[in-house]
């Protein structure tokens, strides 16, 4: 009974002090991610963005995220709930929040939100995404160097342009140095399936593929990479424990440096709505320490590829490339530009198998 | 030891005690939970329980999530009454969801008022044709409906895969594997009635199925009939009950509103089909039905206190930093303690002697 | 397009190791449920095996006392479920969510310790000799022990259930709690341990995921394996070498579709992940005027007073 | 199953306790109360469990609810079974009172003198077949002995 009463005495007073939590005077910052953050990949690397946010600014900010929430109604839900308690500063990191963040934002003029990989902005709506098709450039270069069986299996997603558009990227870059390359894809229609991940890597090294990239977002391949001596890529973490000699680099998501520049300018009053696609340059998407397993000349060709895509002299689709189907995409010399990437659904030429559809 | 004996009449007193005392035992076992992980017990709960009540968003938010659980829940209780296990809701959700959006897309961009109550219709049907599968399997085979519906929700989320990534993707989507948003298209959205409250016609008809069943289980030769199989089947066979009607009126009544509540769903908050629009309603609404203890009042209650948790949890990650697999640990204890206490309301625990052997 | 660079020797090596978590969690719930108790736990007790075992593995270093530890983890917390079914007498059906709910929430909470860590890999049958064997050296002799203890396994129970008193106790007491009850046996008893047997092989079924399969843990890795066990005891009906047959047909049917892309077959991937299920319910519907079907008993509550 | 239920479990139609389907549980009550009072059945209240009540009540009940009914025709089986010595004579007393009023009872029992004190014609069922049915006043114990022997009362040589 004591314990009872000292809970309700307790929660009277809770509820009496609820009101001053909101006088103190630190921007609030939200996060919405749809996985737990203990995914180890796609929001795993958002929320290390969000912990290098309190690093740099946390005397002056209040950071705080819901994880887990389902795209759509639940999403809408927690928006509204983050936005009437105060949050001035919301990130909504899923292609699936596009809709929500547009709903709640029409009703909270006063909040700023930036959402993750979607297309569709408002006064108070930025969108940002990374170049991760540059990284699988550098990654696919180094792909088509190691390979010795000239099979590089692909492990994919869903076929959505970001998804399509690194196929292309790493198959032009490992073709440019390696004529004989074939990309083997497997489309496992899901983000996150360890299981289901491994089970198509053995597929893959089953037809013969010695180096494995994947898009989804575990480390079973590279897991099974390293049990069966073959090459994989980190993805977006660097995943180096689960594949110490496996691993040959990695493609590093890296919303930090992203996140701190926003922030500031909210606290500083400059914050615009604007759609931001960074890639290598701004450090949005880094590629991971190479193995010692690259030969120091593919390091140093890598190395190159990589600083020419951060300084913009080279461009990952720059013609001659035709479609899968022959016909003419770019015209020699020609690069392509950012409204095809965002809608690319095609294969370039020398790609096998079909696009699912 | 203790024995239970049965009583000879169902407690009402306990029947309405046993709830309020899961809730209590959930606060102090989920207070210990929260203490451990290092967080004020008193305020978590409070974040939980009593801040989603205070605030009239949250307040109508619980009237949105609960609304596809009760809908749901309500249908499932008068088959469970009658000894008739549709588990596979979620397959009717999905295949109502299908159904209907699937009408709405065809006339797409067509617009006219005629259009949603058609989709409605649709959805009903769509659910509706879902449940006759185990029920008609049942009736002329007597396959167990049990392990039917289950693999049927199986088969619809597959399907639901196959419809948003091919004919019912949206055709400007980029391939994403969705369908149009409902929201853009007026006459095929769901739309909130009231401002600020999020409030749908899904809401509306939630409210009605839970009179209208108190009405058919309470007052109605329907009800009368279904609690009587329940309770003792051979006297409903005596009393001119035919057990095949039963069977089909009850999986029928339960898909068709399973059915509509998915259709209200992705029309209205989810907003577009996607591979990951169902959340598991159809699943959470039996525990929800049980938790009601079958009855149309009860359930009302129980997918409240449900919406509650989800809300309240949400609350509690962003307001507390406690993680989601927190919350979904207290969410299964209230579940356990909710579940075990109903056992006060048949049967009463005596103390006896253990004989001498 | 060339299927014939399919071989079937690995297609089948690959779908045995494919398919073990559901072939233990599968096996223990057909237990369960052949002694009357439905548990759709399954999913529950798989990732809560998952995390037990992870951790055990990681803090001991011994991969084998991880598995122990995976077995004890689902077995706890299948005795939730026994606890809450058999003595406080609530629904099963409604109980067995709640555990799966209970039990992702669970191994998350426990997990978050261990995202990132790689535990200590385990042993393989490595014996050349056999490995060299044609054919069969690969496909059949090239696993890991647990591969081939899941097996026996099933041998062990097909034989406890077919051969031993104690399994014919267990299937009467499936058939009719109510006979069995008043031949003197003590149902609730039997069903608890029948339950926990189901609880530890679904630990061990999640924690060959985390420990072998793909040794990592990452919070929802089991991913529905648990529902597809649950599919396959039905698709099984109830017999024990049924569930191996079903559980390479459910594990088969996902390996396949993937080797068919690697060799660049398009297949429409959705309507063919259904086809185990629909196939399931056809067998059903097939088995349903036969002596075997589902356990007379399946699901319903039992009390000695009714 | 209360005792309401009960009752509506047979009394729905005779006894109209139902409008379009829709239940009329004031009648059905009253249809309840009537039977316990009638047939003196001993119970706390109609919303009392029907397995609550001890077994010789249980079956006043039951047997109540299907004569409060005044059906044309009535089949009861072993209606005092298990009842104690009051409430069955209470039982046959009902019976007999609905044949008075013109139904047809046929009763099946194992108790001879239930039957002898009931009925007006007696058969009996030997080895699956039934012996034409006697004026119960014409037959002596002599003759239904033989009739239970399988010899039918009328090929008895006098």
């Amino acid at each position: 009974m004591r314990l009872m009463k000292s809970l309700l005495t307790g929660a009277a007073l809770a509820v009496g002090l609820a009101g001053a939590v909101f006088a103190q005077e630190k921007l609030k910052v939200g996060f919405i991610y749809i996985g737990p953050v203990g995914d180890l990949g796609w929001t795993y690397q958002h929320d290390l963005g969000r912990k290098a946010l309190d690093a740099a600014l946390g005397d002056k900010i209040e950071t705080s995220y819901v994880e887990s929430v389902p795209e759509g109604a639940d999403a809408e839900r927690v928006l509204t709930q983050m936005a009437l308690s105060g949050t001035k500063l919301i990130f909504t990191t899923s292609f699936g929040y596009m809709d929500p963040t547009i709903n709640v934002a029409k009703k909270f003029p006063d909040v700023k939100f930036e959402h993750a990989t979607g297309y569709k902005r408002a006064k108070n709506v930025s969108t940002y995404s990374a170049r991760f098709y540059q990284g699988r450039t550098v990654i696919g270069y180094i792909a088509g160097k190691m390979t010795k069986t000239n099979t590089i299996g692909y492990i994919a997603s869903f076929p959505i342009p970001e998804v399509v558009r690194g196929i292309n990227a790493a198959y032009l870059a490992a073709k440019a140095v390696n004529p004989k390359v074939k990309f083997k894809v497997i489309w496992v229609f899901t983000w996150f399936d360890p299981g289901k991940e491994a089970d198509a890597a053995n597929a893959l090294i089953e037809q013969g593929a010695d180096v494995i990239m994947q898009h989804t977002d575990s480390p079973a391949a590279l897991t099974i990479a390293e049990e069966k001596g073959i090459y994989a890529f980190g993805q977006a973490s660097d995943m180096l424990q689960f594949g110490p000699d496996a691993r040959l680099s990695s493609i590093i998501d890296n919303w930090g440096p992203y996140y701190i520049e926003r922030v500031k300018a909210v606290l500083d009053g400059t914050w615009k709505s604007k759609a931001t696609w960074d890639g290598i340059g701004p450090g949005m998407v880094k590629i991971g320490a190479f193995s010692d397993k690259i030969p120091a000349d593919v390091q140093a060709g890598a190395k190159a590829l990589e600083k020419g895509l951060a300084d913009g002299s080279l461009n990952s689709f720059t013609g001659p490339i035709n479609k899968q189907d022959g016909s003419v995409w770019l015209k020699a010399g020609e690069v392509a530009d950012d409204a095809t990437l965002a809608s690319m659904n095609f294969y370039v030429q020398g790609v096998d198998g079909k696009l699912p559809n | 030891m203790f024995q239970l004996e049965l009583r000879p009449n169902s407690s009402a007193l306990w029947t309405a005690v046993t709830p309020v005392l899961a809730v209590i035992a959930t606060m102090i076992a989920g207070g210990f939970l929260f203490a451990a992980l290092g967080k004020d017990p008193v305020e978590a709960i409070r974040v939980i329980f009593l801040d989603p009540l205070l605030q009239p968003y949250t307040r109508s938010q619980m009237l949105v999530k609960a609304a596809p659980l009760i809908l749901i829940a309500i249908g499932l209780s008068m088959g469970f009454k009658a000894g008739i296990w549709n588990i596979g809701a979620e397959g009717q959700f999905i295949m109502g969801a299908i159904s209907g959006g699937a009408v709405g897309l065809a006339f797409y961009p067509t617009q006219g008022a005629w259009l949603l109550p058609l989709m409605a219709t649709a959805g009903a049907l769509g659910g509706f044709a879902w449940a006759m599968i185990p029920a008609l399997l049942k009736i002329k085979y007597g396959t167990n409906e049990i392990l039917v519906s289950l693999m049927l929700v199986y088969v619809a989320t597959n399907f639901l895969g196959g419809m948003v990534s091919g004919p019912l993707r949206n055709p400007e989507g980029h391939n994403f594997p969705e369908s149009r948003s409902f929201q853009d298209y007026a006459s095929a959205s769901n739309p909130e009635l009231f401002s600020g409250t999020g409030i749908h016609y899904g809401v509306l008809l939630m409210f009605a199925a839970v009179i209208v069943a108190y009405i058919i289980m309470n007052r109605h030769i329907l009800g009368f009939q279904i609690n009587l199989t329940g309770q003792s089947p051979r006297a409903a066979r005596f009393a001119g009950v035919n057990p095949n009607v039963l069977i089909a009126v009850t999986l029928g009544i339960s898909g068709a509103l399973a059915g509509m509540a998915g259709l209200f769903e992705v029309t209205g908050p989810a907003g577009k089909l996607t591979t990951n629009f169902p959340v598991g309603y159809g699943f959470t609404a039996i525990i929800v039905a049980f938790l009601g203890r079958l009855h149309p009042v009860g359930i009302f209650l129980a997918g409240l206190v449900m919406a509650l948790t989800y809300i309240g949890g949400e609350g509690a990650q962003f307001v507390l930093r406690v993680p989601a697999a927190a919350i979904s640990v207290f969410q299964g204890m209230l579940l356990f303690f909710l579940l075990a206490v109903d056992v006060l309301s048949n049967y009463r625990i005596r103390w006896v002697r253990k004989e001498h052997s | 397009m060339d299927l014939s660079s399919i071989n079937p020797v690995v297609l089948i090596a690959s779908i045995m190791v494919a398919s073990t978590p559901i072939l233990l969690a599968g096996i223990g719930e057909l237990v369960v449920e052949k002694a009357g108790v439905l548990n759709l736990g399954v999913e529950g007790m798989m990732i809560t095996g998952a995390i037990f075992g992870f951790a055990v593995s990681v803090e001991t270093g011994s991969p084998w006392l991880g598995l122990l530890g995976a077995m004890f983890g689902g077995a706890l917390i299948s005795l939730t479920f026994g606890i809450l079914t058999q003595y406080l007498l609530s629904n099963q059906v409604a109980t067995g969510l709640a555990l799966t709910m209970f039990g992702l929430g669970l191994s998350a909470l426990m997990g978050q310790r261990y995202t990132g860590t790689k535990p200590p890999s385990f042993p393989k049958l490595d014996i050349q000799v056999l490995k060299d064997i044609p054919y069969i050296g690969r496909m059949l002799l090239s696993h890991d022990y647990m591969v081939y203890i899941s097996l026996l396994l099933v041998a062990a129970v097909w034989y406890f259930l077919k051969f031993t008193k104690g399994g014919l106790i267990l299937r009467a007491v499936g058939e009719n709690h109510a006979a069995a009850h008043a031949l003197g046996y003590k149902v609730v008893r039997i069903r608890i341990l029948a339950i926990m047997f189901g609880g530890a092989c679904a630990g061990l079924g999640g924690a060959y995921l985390s420990l072998i399969r793909v040794p990592q843990w990452t919070e929802g890795m089991t991913a529905g394996a648990g529902w597809i066990a649950l599919a396959l005891v039905v698709f099984a009906s109830w017999r024990p070498w049924r569930v191996i047959l079903g559980a390479y047909l459910f594990g088969g049917v996902t390996v396949l579709q993937l080797n068919l892309q690697a060799v660049g077959v398009n297949i429409p991937v959705a309507y063919l992940s259904m086809t185990p299920y629909l196939v399931t319910i056809i067998v059903l519907v097939f088995i349903s005027g036969a002596r075997t079907s589902a356990p007379a008993s399946l699901g319903r509550v039992f009390h000695a007073s009714h | 199953m209360s005792l309401t239920e009960n009752a509506l479990l047979t009394g729905n139609v005779r006894q109209k306790l139902s409008v379009n389907g829709f239940l009329r549980w004031g009648a059905a009550r009253g249809f309840a109360r009537a039977i316990v009072k009638e047939f003196d059945v001993r119970t706390p209240g109609i919303s009392n469990s029907a397995k609550s009540l001890s077994g010789g009540n249980l079956q006043k009940f039951v047997v109540g609810r299907e004569i409060l009914q005044k059906p044309k025709v009535l089949v009861v089986n072993q209606p005092t079974w298990g009842v104690d010595a009051a409430a069955a004579a209470s039982i046959r007393q009902a019976l007999m009172n609905l044949a008075e009023a013109g139904a047809t009872v046929v009763v099946i029992s194992q108790d001879l003198d239930e039957l002898l004190e009931v009925s007006d014609r007696l058969a009996v069922l030997n080895e699956g077949r039934l012996t034409k049915p006697r004026e119960t006043s014409e037959l002596n114990m002599d003759e239904i002995g033989l009739m239970m022997g399988g010899m039918e009362a009328s090929n008895v040589p006098a």
